[in-house]
């Protein structure tokens, strides 16, 4: 009989597994147990984590570190990934000619047409063309609406108001004859003055029709085909907003511009092929299918592409002692995300959604410093080590110990930097791929998309249901049942969007609704971890052919996530294979698969493992 | 000249019209006063006039769209007793107390008394746009929005240096409680003084 | 000077616009007016509402029918679509082998494994292996947990429950030892005896991890890799469940089954194809742009399809006096959609949502009984009746009395059985093309999808904006904003949705939250007018090139909708084209653009219109 | 035999636990019991016990997962009031009135008091199963949900042959009525008598 662990050091969780082999090689299992990855896979840091988690593990199989006859390691090589994301477009206006934005409380309703007038000149007018006044900083509400209805009854027909303040309910409460107000115009000052303009203010819950349609400013301002053409961009910019101004001047215009982010030049065993990255995603992609498998990865010099994947070479030389020119980049996930941004040139401090590519590069190395861990080990441990097998073959073993699971098997191994995939055929060959993008860049997409600027709370949306907090004494679920307290919710979750983790109930301080917010959480799920599935399935299974694969099981910390197994079972549906989470053993769900299979693998030829130092 | 901002004085006139009951509207924000605001005192610590300060409260809140109502606490001088009093008295459950020398605090009726939803205690850093925004937020609580809180100022030297200025008022304030007293119902009106 | 009246026949609408032409053919445009049509488009039932449009529009000039010079009608020629819907899929559980309903209620939570035992033979029972309870109709909630409590403390493992009445959580509640209960199985007394089964319910707010999961099943059950892959369709059909069950019967199973609705045969210019409609909507589109244009469609004899396309030629047929098998189906528009279904063979009225392919098809005929129409129009109005030119080249020239608009155009007329699109280059060529599917079919997918069987009020939630009524004194629309009201709204409307029409607040009987059904209400308006306008423009555009179209106006009934023009902009935003709603005369918003034309055709060239009876 | 169905007789015991005050708790229910039920009543008008009449509406009740409180309303026997002060009391403002006779209304406090969220004015329609749904669909609307109904069942006979008695039995209850008492909350026991 011999005491061994199985462990396996993940780039972002340590896993062990503690069993007893009888002298036919027959297996009993004992125990499982993981801890956090102490520093870079692959490295001797790892050893703190190592030693941490193999004794968590026997102290659950009640046996001590003296009786263990050996750890079995597997080849932890480094996989480093880089996130990057580059906004490539961008909306930019000219001479002040739009304020789109949506203030809050915009004031009256409907339309109004006039040239526009300073506030104080409004006194000096003289009745004839209508206006639209200008209020600038500093004047009060009451002020401005006396000042108009003064104007009124002088017989100047105003039409509408930009006003500087948050004031425009307050001044349109106080007008005799109310009109359109948008308010919070902080650079109100910019406005310019005695061109025509136009003010629209939708009823609450609606949004505006004129100002939003080409033909409805073109009708406004009497535009010919040719200048209807150059306000095109206006009106589309408009779309979707409660209230609106245009003013006409000369060469107002509003253009969405493409960022150029730089080039990628993507090399494959097919060939070589270069992409703009603000072509975007699917181009990224396409081009990526045409040269795979990739050997290399380079972004254009000097652009941001560049730089990002500069950075990823340089972590891995430093780690590996590499010379950051022979580091290989062998996989790349470029995704469509969008973030908010800040429209230049606007007078309101306008917010655009603006389109973005996030990416993801892996790197992996040959063997890193494995030699020096599993020595490190040994000292620490005082325990014979031995690095096991490939990885791959290590998780397709493991995997087979879930219940109803038969060959041809294809696993997935969802993890937080990468998306690994291998299969094992019936005649036991093991064909493995490891891909860009994994957790991680979800937790990424998350945080960029809603614009929290906290990677931690994005984690914690990604991981847990979502809830609405009605009262101080229920919230509303994702489904819309409601559930009770006895004590008052915590003062910061009232009215608020909350996320229930497993520490509790964390408000999310952001304008976006709950489904909002579960929309963008399973978009980003379904970005990285659908394609990824899809992807990588497509390139383990014989014959690029998905029918082929007989069984898929899902493995990693993120197939522990409520719903992304969910999404890959569905995305898989129709190529009648059974696809599931994996449950390690009959009892560790999706986790500790690499572990146990090393485990599994010394029993069946113990010779194969190669040992260290003993 | 319109053009050049606050020029004009307000005076404010406050008209008691007995005792005040709870609110049946559902988008009202109360505003809870102490005992001496704009009565025995007409500023706050930092000499802004409560005619102001009363007024930018109920332009925030008017600005949402929520109607405002304003009651006098007679019964105490403790800012949570006085907002969560005026909570408990509001048709959205929302309010907001303030004292007379400018802390400033926005409760809603569910929660216990020594929580709320947000507090303002440096007195000394309560300028007029503070309190315009203190109305905005206690009116997007009453509308079942979840507005950002105000930023809360800071500023470790106002605390000492105000301290005792701060402790004086309270008494003062204190000394016009009338224990057991109802709240009252107020009329709230703006008159110009002269333009100056 | 004369005075003239446009009028356009629609298939919903009829249109008038009055105006005075000079002697050298300059028109100023008096007024317009509109009602719905009277009868089916080109036929003498039209003669009322033409009257009562003409009558009005002259009231609103403030002109007599005695002054009149002429009447200008538009060739109408009718326009039938047919609607239909087929459910393509099945879910069939054969032997009872899982009960995957979702109880409202369901009792306890976690996983329970064990034989199932009726809740009368449990007193009998003796201790061995764990089982699970089947409480019948008629057994009363404290009845039933006491048996559980009883049998429990005689050393008998209870480890779940299933239940006939709405009971779990009295049940549960009453439970010494808490178990999960699934309850509301209306064919309780099916469920199988003495079999292997398992019982789940997930904590609230959340779903099933063990049934849902292949594995997970296996685990349970101990189930080999041939017998998981028989249980796979099983899992699938549980993704999502609060609760459910899963009985192990020999030869239990569920299938999705696709049920042949027959196939459509579309005959073009370009040759003829066979799809089965149950291949989806895809399939079908893809082979009609293989034979486009359609000259016929037929459908399989004795098929559901078949019976479809029967109904609309006849119809047809009726009308215009042409025999049956002489009217061509022009157009056809196939859209995927899903319907509610019940499960065959499940025990608890569980629902499926399976696909279904909704089809739309349409028939013109040349000119109809156009000549008896203007002849009763003239009697009635005692009112020379002209019959103006061809319908697209009238509409191009209405479109272009739009501000703002110049050649080439390409107008949009979104109706309510048809979308017409016709394109007038620079050198006045009109193209046009007539495509089925509009703003009924967009009704009837709301309707559908919804399950509301109720047309009406699916036409509202098309027309109006959402609202959740969140107390009596305030609804909150679908951007988030809060309404106030001082009056209590109708008991009615309680924690309801709403729909915010023209006529007051009307609560939506469903289900469904709010956003769910502004989803599918977007999502149809999607499938049916951006597709339709993307297709329409595709057809009329030079070279098939939409790059090609100058200015883009839409127009027509459903063009007055919301969010129908701007789902339409968006989806042409990257052609760099302008693209808006029309405003006919700078006045009339989309509306009129025919009747408008006629004039304007009438002011041209006055003796190309056909006089009837003068 | 268990699984014959109803065979034991319950009977019920209320014993009053002083004047009902508003509740705290957002999850409940309070169910408005007219002056003479499950007292000088004990059955409705069709011979089914006031005790399964009040399981069956806890029932529907607790297996919502929401809470119950029962009081009695001696001040009144027209269910709209009763009911209606029923809901004012609720903490989640919606309650369950019934009459001794088996008439029932579903209510809610901001309702004006004519009004109703659902009404089963029929009595001797009233059985254990639509008690059980009016149980269950008052917990709905207290959870924010918006459940269907409960089928209004009408039979066109059942008001003539029933008309007389009806009218008896409302005469009766109002005996019962002492005019300004406030109501009472009730401690509810179910007791099984002999299986038969
Ligand atoms: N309960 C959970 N739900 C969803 N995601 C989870 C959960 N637990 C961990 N994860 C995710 O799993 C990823 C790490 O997976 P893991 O398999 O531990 O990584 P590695 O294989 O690289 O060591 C992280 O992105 C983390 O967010
Ligand atoms: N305000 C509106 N919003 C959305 N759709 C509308 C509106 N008014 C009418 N419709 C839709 O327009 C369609 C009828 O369009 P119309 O142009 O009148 O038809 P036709 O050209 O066939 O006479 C119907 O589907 C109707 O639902
Ligand atoms: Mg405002
Ligand atoms: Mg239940």
């Amino acid at each position: 009989m011999a005491l061994v662990a199985g462990v396996d050091i993940g780039n972002s969780t340590t896993e062990a597994c503690v069993a007893e082999i009888g002298p036919d090689g027959d297996v009993e299992y004992l125990s499982g147990a993981l801890a956090p990855t102490s520093g870079v896979k692959g490295t001797a840091d790892n050893v703190e984590g190592v030693v941490a988690v193999v004794r968590r593990a026997l102290e659950r199989a009640r046996r001590g570190v003296q009786e263990l006859d050996a750890v079995l390691v597997n080849e932890a090589t480094p996989v480093i990934s880089g996130l990057a994301m580059e906004t490539i477009t961008e909306t930019i206006v000219t001479e002040s000619t739009m304020i789109g934005h949506n203030p809050d409380t915009p004031g009256g309703a409907g339309l109004g047409v006039g040239t526009t007038v300073a506030f104080g000149a409004l006194g000096e007018r003289e009745p004839g063309e209508p206006v639209i006044c200008v209020v600038g900083a500093g004047i009060d509400f009451e002020d401005a609406a006396h000042g108009i209805n003064a104007a009124v009854e002088r017989g100047i027909e105003v039409t509408g108001a930009i006003v500087h303040a948050d004031d425009a309910t307050l001044i349109a409460n106080r007008l005799r004859e109310p009109v359109p107000v948008v308010d919070e115009v902080t650079l109100v000052e910019k406005v310019p003055l005695g061109m025509p303009a136009a003010v629209e203010v939708a009823e609450p819950g609606r949004t505006i029709r004129t100002l939003s349609n080409s033909y409805g400013i073109a009708t406004v301002f009497g535009l010919d085909a040719e200048q209807t053409r150059m306000v095109a961009p206006v009106a589309r910019a408009l779309v979707g907003n409660r209230s609106a101004v245009v003013v006409r001047t000369p060469d107002g215009d509003v253009t969405g511009r493409r960022i150029p982010a730089g080039a990628l030049t993507l090399s494959g065993e097919r060939g070589k092929r270069s992409v703009e990255v603000d072509a975007g995603a699917d181009e990224i992609m396409t081009a990526l299918r045409g040269v795979r498998p990739l050997t290399d990865a380079a972004g254009e010099p000097g652009s941001h592409v560049g730089g990002m994947l500069a950075r990823v070479r340089d972590t891995m030389s430093e780690l590996t002692g590499t010379r950051a020119d022979a580091v290989r980049i062998q996989d790349v996930l470029a995704v469509d995300t969008f973030v908010p941004q800040r429209v230049t040139g606007a007078l309101a401090g306008e917010f655009a959604l603006e389109n973005a590519v996030a990416l993801a590069a892996m790197v992996r190395t040959s063997r890193g410093p494995m030699r020096l861990l599993a020595a490190r080990l040994r000292e620490a441990l005082g325990v014979d080590v031995l690095i096991g097998g490939v990885e791959a073959d290590m998780a397709v073993l493991g995997a087979l110990t879930t219940p109803g699971t038969g060959k041809p098997v294809a696993i997935l191994d969802l993890g937080g930097g990468s998306t690994d995939a291998a299969v094992a055929t019936d005649d036991g060959v093991v064909r493995s791929v490891h891909l860009a993008g994994a957790g991680d860049l979800v937790t990424k997409l998350i945080d960029s998309e809603l614009g929290l600027d906290n990677r931690e709370l994005a984690e914690d949306i990604k991981k847990f249901p979502l809830a609405k907090a009605e009262s101080f004494f229920h919230v509303r679920m994702e489904d819309g049942t409601a559930r009770f307290f006895t004590d008052p919710l915590p003062a910061d979750t009232f009215a608020r969007v909350v996320v229930l983790s497993d520490t509790g109930m964390r408000p999310v301080p952001t304008r976006h609704n709950l489904d909002k917010i579960r929309q963008v959480r399973r978009a980003a799920k379904h970005k990285v971890f659908v394609v990824n599935a899809l992807r990588a399935l497509e390139q383990v299974a014989p014959g690029g052919n998905l029918r082929q694969l007989g069984f898929v099981v899902v493995l990693g910390g993120s197939a522990l996530d409520f719903e992304i197994p969910d999404l890959i079972a569905e995305a898989v549906a129709g190529f009648g294979i059974v696809c599931g989470t994996g449950n390690v053993r009959g009892s560790e769900g999706p986790r500790n698969a690499v572990a146990t299979g090393l485990v599994a693998a010394h029993a069946l030829a113990p010779e194969l493992g190669l040992a260290v130092g003993s | 000249m319109a053009d050049t901002g606050v020029s004009t004085r307000r005076t404010l006139r406050l008209d008691e019209r007995g005792t005040a009951g709870p609110g049946s509207r559902t988008d009202e924000v109360v505003i809870g006063l102490s005992p001496a605001f704009g009565d025995f005192f007409t500023k706050t610590i930092v000499d802004i006039p409560h005619a102001e300060v009363l007024r930018e409260l109920l332009a925030g809140i008017e600005e949402q769209g929520v109607h405002a109502r304003v009651i006098r606490f007679r019964g105490g001088s403790d800012l949570a007793v006085i907002a969560h009093a005026a909570a408990k008295l509001s048709g959205s459950g929302i309010a907001v107390g303030v004292l007379s020398r400018g802390t400033t605090m926005i409760h809603q009726k569910d929660l216990v008394r020594l929580s709320n939803l947000e507090l303002f205690p440096q007195a000394p850093l309560m300028d007029l746009d503070a309190f315009r925004k203190v109305g905005r937020n206690a009116a997007r609580y009453a509308k079942g929005e979840s507005p950002e809180p105000v930023p809360a100022r800071n500023d470790f030297m106002a605390r000492p240096r105000w301290q005792a200025k701060a402790a004086l008022l309270h008494i003062k304030e204190t000394e016009f409680v009338v224990p057991g007293a109802d709240p009252v119902e107020l009329d709230v009106r703006f008159q110009l003084a002269d333009a100056g």
